[in-house]
């Protein structure tokens, strides 16, 4: 399969195309369908993509395991982070108007919303595409 | 006796469906003796109940749950069964990746995928 | 082994097909599930939150501790499928 | 809400879930599977709940497959029941 060059070239092609629907899915979670779980799998889908088309040691040369699950962790911790941010600021646990009142930006509802998709989407991608690691490889470790 | 029959199926069929569908994936996950299979059954169970959920949620000549220039006046479905469904969908996945996780286990170490080989596998060792 | 799964199937199915009779029509506009709580979130999200789609606005705002515990799962799902299979299973 | 397209929707989900409890190869299972998935993001998206739909479309027709695939490619494809 790896020397099949239609597969490469059209993967090769599709590819950032498939991301960047997955980005516009994350930010376009607020007006209308899509949001966090959705976009973030749909990334996961254009790693799956390039697994088949370039194999798995060339996607694992890109991002290891242990740079997967790092990821997922950032993307939890921008979600925890602004619940403590509104903790910070003398409100409930997740509560953006505390937010809103102490910085004085009204509207801010919105962003803090796509702030907690995009942590979503980051959290979920990074532990789709390390499972889909550890069953489609044959248990070896890159690192 | 008819007629109130037809009523009751017209105006209630969805939910009548979704309960089937649950018991296929009941009798798969009971009776089927390959462990693959007991995840497919569990997967049409999961799926069986957000059919249930999905179906009343839904309103008559209702729009989707995403505000038109009407505002607040206009007719919606329920969207809270919408985001319990989600969420629990997101979770489904979870479950049938670390199930499959220990099916693979599983093969590697005893070498069956039926469930009484695996028993009689594991009470030689 | 099979019939008796099938028994019991049948059994479970009769149950619930005798319970399907009480719960209301489906689409019914006056049932007790969209009155309260679904006309409730309808009316308030948008004056509350101010954004279009009201599914995201309650899974993020209203549900945002329920969230943040899903995402949690889904992080520990790909820690345990790590723990089973890399390296064979063997810490 | 056309309740004779949906009716049919419901009668071809229930087809493709005993076909995919009763076919033996488990492979063919998984795909039968997809396609039970598949129709359901049909009938959500028919009954108004658009999110749901696209998230069982990605998820239900997409990674769980892919991970169907991949566990039964380090398993075994044949099943006795």
């Amino acid at each position: 399969m790896m020397e099949n060059v239609v597969i490469r070239t059209v993967s090769r092609l599709a590819v950032p195309f498939i991301q960047i629907f997955a980005l516009y899915v994350i930010v376009h979670g607020a007006s209308g369908a899509g949001g966090g779980f959705q976009g973030g799998v749909v990334f996961a889908a254009s790693f799956i993509l390039m697994i088949i088309a370039f194999g798995m040691a060339n996607v694992r040369r890109r991002i290891d395991n242990r740079g997967i699950m790092w990821l997922s962790v950032i993307g939890i911790s921008i979600y925890a982070g602004i619940g403590f941010l509104a903790l910070l600021m003398a409100g409930n646990f997740l509560e953006y108007a505390a937010i809103e009142a102490a910085l004085g930006i009204p509207h801010l509802h919105g962003i803090l919303i796509d702030l907690v998709e995009a942590g979503i989407g980051i959290a979920v991608m990074a532990a789709m595409v390390s499972i889909i690691y550890d069953i489609a490889g044959n248990g070896e470790e890159s690192s | 006796m008819i007629e109130s029959f037809y009523e009751l199926f017209l105006s209630r069929y969805n939910y009548w469906m979704a309960i089937i569908l649950m018991l296929i994936g009941l009798y798969a996950l009971i009776a089927k003796q390959n462990l693959v299979k007991k995840i497919i059954g569990l997967n049409i169970f999961q799926t069986a109940i957000f059919l249930f959920y999905i179906s009343f949620a839904e309103v008559r000549g209702g729009t989707a749950p995403i505000y038109t220039a009407e505002g607040v006046h206009a007719l919606y479905v329920n969207p809270l069964p919408h985001v319990l469904i989600l969420t629990a969908i997101v979770v489904g996945v979870s479950v049938t990746a670390v199930a499959l996780s220990l099916i693979v286990r599983i093969y590697e170490e005893y070498g069956v995928l039926d469930e009484d080989e695996l028993m009689l596998a594991v009470r030689k060792r | 082994m099979k019939t008796k799964a099938l028994i019991a199937v049948l059994f479970i199915g009769i149950i619930l097909f005798w319970a399907v009779e009480d719960m209301p029509a489906f689409g019914d506009p006056d049932a007790p599930a969209t009155q309260y709580t679904g006309q409730l979130y309808v009316d308030s999200v948008l004056p509350d939150i101010g954004i279009d789609n009201i599914v995201t606005a309650i899974l993020a705002s209203y549900r945002g501790f329920d969230t943040l515990g899903e995402v949690v799962v889904i992080f520990t799902a790909g820690i345990s499928v790590a723990l089973l299979l890399r390296r064979g299973g063997r810490l | 809400m056309i309740w004779e397209l949906d009716f049919a929707l419901l009668v071809f989900m229930i087809i493709c879930a005993v076909a995919a409890i009763t076919v033996k190869d488990l492979l063919h299972a998984t795909i039968v599977l997809a396609a039970y998935s598949l129709i359901m993001t049909v009938l959500w998206a028919e009954m108004n709940a658009v999110d749901v739909a696209f998230t069982e479309a990605t998820v239900g027709a997409g990674i769980t497959t892919v991970l169907f695939i991949a566990a039964i490619a380090r398993t075994r494809r044949s099943s006795s029941d």
